[in-house]
């Protein structure tokens, strides 16, 4: 689960990080309310779940409490890579020249199968340009997932990153990231950039934070913070369902299999075959009817679907199970797309069986995955050029 | 023989009173694993289907010998399920459950690895953990810890077969099976970040087994592991390896169902992953039946 | 620090562990409210910083609401080994025949050089008591200090000490129990007695919980739980001079030395040369005269006190200084009982040559430990018989 | 000789800069002590009464070949600076510090002896760990690694002493002065529940030891380590051991000024320490002056 900025600054603050003042404002009169009790410049700052928000025109420095209002009046209602901005977070300013921007991360690195530490000198860039760019700028400690980061490795990586500021507020810093990393599950946090003052003393201006889904069962206090009109919607109804769901851009075949690795084949194959893919989607094993059901009709709303291609290798999964669930979709009116399937392994015959009872030019049986993922292609392809 | 399990591996099932649990014990033991208890807390002493239930590992291991535990047990009792089985010395430990959280496997994982250091260290034979969010393994023929159809593997064969993903194992191992090949062992190290046992861990085991001839190497797109591995055949293998990657026409930045399989800036791209196996001159087929001509080639088999 | 019932209670709930519900009171009014509200047997128990409360008459079952007023008139104010009961805690009764007593608890252990967890199925019984009775009836397991304990070492405890219930329940509690202690810089918990219902759920029904005094500065949030009354009010003075003072039962002679070793044997001396030492004080090292004035003063005001024996080995601590903080006192009027010293070491000479220039017969400087002893011993004992 | 430290020691102080640091710096200067260098984060690259002052313990150690550390940093950062000494492969390191907290302690000293097991398997020569709440140690006219008085320790002896106690240390030494007889290396362990070092760890160090021909060792009440050195010497030691135990008079229940100082219950009264000693025919002393004549008399030495 990712979280806005304000949020992140919240878990970090409670956690003892020394974080840049700031309140949400949901209207332009409150962003002036903010501005006016602040009494100085402030930085109004869109609170949408995409990077690149400064580029996009979604942060602005704001002089006065008459430009806070303009600037908020631009941002909040803004489109940015889709997602409307219906919230800012409007900050004390900070004098960038009066001290020095730094970049520090922690990040679940599966190389090292725990955190790795990043810290770099060079604050205020997309840590992903950096570590394209200038890969040796970024010292990287692998932190203990059982101990959590101590003072004294966090005061060697600030040295060996060229911090220069107060060693101990900066590694007590780090400390306390790191064990707001632990207490709360992150995967991913990011104090970017990382203020430090003429006095030497750091302070967060900007973050980023991401927490495991798998642990937000002990985290319930936070999802409240959860935002599902942030996300696609058909990516919240499969959540629904427990589908694991991803929309995929550009995309003009639904497919659908059981189990991560033959889906992501699936879509490997579908472009092969000369079309795009235009969803993950895994209905996981031994999925019964009505499962199969639910995914056809989350997959048919996609409007971006022309044809669907469904590859099963049932082991657990019953061949005449995932049928069943495609006939009932027919049925239901709800399937108006071709359906290309492969389905190999437990009760083929008995699938064949109740597809040549329906016998549906919309439904087609294939003996492989290639096949299959040529017929629905071929289909998705066609019905494009015919629009 | 195949490796890490056999014919007198002694498997114990944490968690077989749960329905997961339940019916793969079943599997199990009609594939023809020897399963000789379960372990569920709160509910030893009693009998589940003709198994003893126990509530600890260590009650279980004691009474029946067991070498081997799978575990089932639900994502939040997972990590602790793992440290009881290696805290009780239990030597191979595979553990099935998705979503265990990420930090927990973290510190599962180090915990193990330190057990196993000090195990070697005092002369023992260490403690291995394979997953989560994995199949399991399965000697052909001889014994099955997992959740893998039995019917694929019923019939020994000589090619070794490991695997981040579940159901590209089974894919594999049935077109394997097909064309006259077989598998010796098949293990399936998982889908999360974080695993206990990687393809560099399994490819030494496979190189000193008798009974294996060539390796099939199924990665996916997310991480380096792939890249870890061709780095160990390219020093250590004389067998031969075929790969096969999945997800190579996934976008960046988007997670794939596996929690592990996405790429991330430069990390965890196909492109890296077909360059490391290239560059050890590992032939990676484009679609799964490529993978059965490449073996035979490599193995000098006539179609 | 240790804490009363009801704060030990609070912190194992904040930590998620089932505690009997209860609420504090501090007349007799506010426990009939209390009994009122609860609708229900109470018991009202008295919150003073001693053991053996029970058997002092300091808790009462109160099957009604009149007898719960009752009781507490009798609670409050009582004298329970010195200390007056001040406040109670009225908690809903438990009908102790539906379940079953057991112990668990967790302490310091440095022969483990870590926490040990206890679990005894005998509960209600003082442990010290179990220890010396039926030692081998108590479950012990370290507990690893940097994981704390987990939830399969929780349960192999508790069947190993012959718990009956829910086993993962009871896991979970003693987990969240070790969880409070690690967080919390607990010296000691207790949960005792620790009562499993017929539906096999643990309930905590009485709690110890002791605070390591090192770690206080990180639980700032429990200062305001300290109650210094409840200490002897010359501990409370030596602890505002950062003094390691304790007052001993029944002594005549007043003991202050340089360092915890050299104290302990003074006392140690003192007994052996007949007479009782009335304290232990630390002034530790390299004390300056002021550090002397202030321990001759604190010592003076103990009433119990007829003479002092102060024994100092010189290294980093002058003789002089010590001579200084003497005569100091002498000079404001407040020694007015003998002192007896040896002072070896550093400047030994010019302490001799400045108690010389006063040459009072209340100051003598001995050349060894046991003269020094010796002589306030005889001087408290005389003192005593002249009474 | 002696143990532990020598006149080849070359040692490092954390927390040099601050009070007790500095002052301690130049009276182990003055005793003869290398000292060469001072750690204390964020004043690298600065001078201290020429000695060179580091940022880290790595980068002193690095710089000057040190293998002893000494530290003073205040309570809250002491675990934290043993744990930096301990991974900056510092063979052996003092803690003076006193008032740390306990669980601090617990980690440190738990994470310590599990660096000098891996250490010592790779063949390398450990990691000790003395204190903390101690006096530090000193091989007599050689090496001062604490913070005793210089004077009492210029002249080398051949008895060994062992301390829980600071100034009871300081006052057996000059006892053992006065007498004729002198200390080889002084250890005092410190007065906490939790230190890095017991007298069981001292007593081979010292049977081991050429230069020393009997160890005097003074206990204290609370706990069980003096027990535990009974046992020792019971099963391994050849050389004489003479014990003295102060607290014999206090109550139970009451802490003693040193934080381990306390009878709980029947744990670490007098009764059963004089009891362990007894069983294994160490002589303990009622007061100080005895364990001269009990030194002597062990070593056959005429008064």
């Amino acid at each position: 689960m990712k979280l806005h900025e304000y949020q992140g600054k919240e878990l970090l603050r409670q956690f003892g990080v020394n974080v840049q003042d700031g309140k949400v404002a949901y209207t332009p009169d409150e962003v002036r309310t903010i501005a006016r009790e602040y009494g100085q410049a402030v930085v109004v700052k869109a609170q949408v779940h995409v990077g690149g928000r400064g580029k996009a025109g979604g942060v602005k420095f704001s002089p006065t409490i008459d430009k806070a209002f303009e600037n908020a009046e631009k941002i909040l209602g803004m489109d940015i890579k889709g997602l409307t901005v219906n919230k800012v977070l409007v900050t004390k300013a900070v004098d960038i020249d009066a001290g020095t921007e730094y970049y520090v991360g922690m990040i679940v690195d599966r190389n090292v199968q725990s955190f790795t530490l990043m810290a770099c000198a060079e604050g205020g860039m997309e840590i992903e340009e950096l570590a394209a760019e200038r890969p040796e700028a970024i010292i990287r400690h692998r932190v203990d997932p059982i101990t959590g980061l101590r003072p004294y490795e966090a005061r060697e990586v600030a040295i060996r990153a060229g911090f220069k500021g107060n060693l101990n507020k900066i590694a007590d810093m780090m400390v306390k990231m790191s064990q707001a990393a632990l207490a709360r599950d992150a995967v991913l946090v990011e104090i970017n950039p990382l203020f430090i003052d003429a006095d030497g003393t750091p302070l967060a201006l900007d973050t980023k934070f991401e927490i495991d889904d798998n642990a937000m069962y002990r985290h319930k206090d936070l999802l409240d913070w959860r935002e599902l009109e942030a996300e696609h919607p058909l990516e919240i109804e499969a959540s629904k369902y427990g589908f694991a769901y991803v929309k995929l851009d550009d995309g003009n075949v639904g497919v659908l299999g059981n189990g991560a690795g033959i889906v992501m084949t699936s879509l490997d194959v579908v472009n092969r075959a000369g079309a795009k893919p235009a969803n993950f989607l895994d209905i996981g094993g031994g999925a019964k009817a009505e499962i199969v059901y639910n995914a056809v009709k989350l997959v048919s709303k996609d409007t971006d679907v022309k044809a669907i291609f469904i590859n099963i290798f049932g082991g657990i999964t019953r061949a005449d199970e995932v049928a069943k669930g495609v006939i009932q979709a027919l049925n239901e009116g709800i399937l108006t797309k071709p359906v290309r399937m492969r389905i190999a392994g437990t009760a083929e015959e008995e699938a064949k069986a109740l597809l040549a009872e329906v016998n549906s030019p919309l439904i087609q049986m294939y003996p492989d995955m290639f096949q299959a993922a040529e017929a629905a292609s071929r289909d998705a392809n066609s019905a494009g050029e015919a629009k | 023989m195949g490796i890490l399990v056999n014919k007198d591996s002694k498997v114990i099932v944490q968690g077989m009173t749960g329905r997961e649990g339940a019916s793969h014990s079943r599997a199990m033991k009609e594939f023809g694993t020897q399963v000789v208890a379960g372990v569920t807390p709160g509910k030893g002493g009693s009998d589940f289907e003709g198994w003893p239930v126990y509530n600890s590992v260590a009650e279980a291991k004691a009474a029946h010998g067991a070498n081997v535990s799978i575990i089932f047990v639900p994502p939040a009792g997972a990590a602790d399920a793992v440290l009881e089985a290696a805290h009780a010395g239990m030597p191979l430990i595979i553990l099935i459950t998705e979503g265990v959280p990420t930090i927990d496997m973290m510190r599962a994982v180090q915990e193990v690895k330190a057990l196993d250091a000090i195990s070697r260290a005092n002369g023992g034979e260490g403690v291995r953990l394979i997953g989560g969010n994995c199949p399991g393994l399965v000697t052909s023929g001889e014994c099955k810890v997992g959740i893998m159809p039995n019917k694929i593997y019923s019939e020994k064969g000589r090619i070794g077969l490991i695997s981040r993903s579940g159901t590209l194992t089974y894919e594999a191992a049935k077109l394997l099976s097909d064309a006259g090949l077989g598998t010796s062992t098949t293990v399936g190290i998982g889908g999360d970040p974080v695993i206990g046992t990687t393809f560099a861990d399994v490819l030494p085991m496979f190189e000193a087994d008798p009974d294996t001839d060539a390796i099939v190497l199924i990665g996916e797109i997310g991480g380096a592991d792939e890249e870890a591995a061709a780095e160990y055949i390219g020093k250590h293998m004389k067998k031969p390896v075929i790969a096969f990657i999945s997800g190579r026409s996934a976008p960046a930045g988007k997670r794939m169902g596996h929690a592990g399989a996405i790429i991330m800036g430069n990390v965890g791209t196909p492109e890296s992953k077909l360059a490391a196996f290239a560059a050890v001159n590992v032939p990676v087929a484009d679609t799964m039946p490529q993978i059965m001509d490449m073996v035979k080639k490599a193995l000098n088999i006539q179609n």
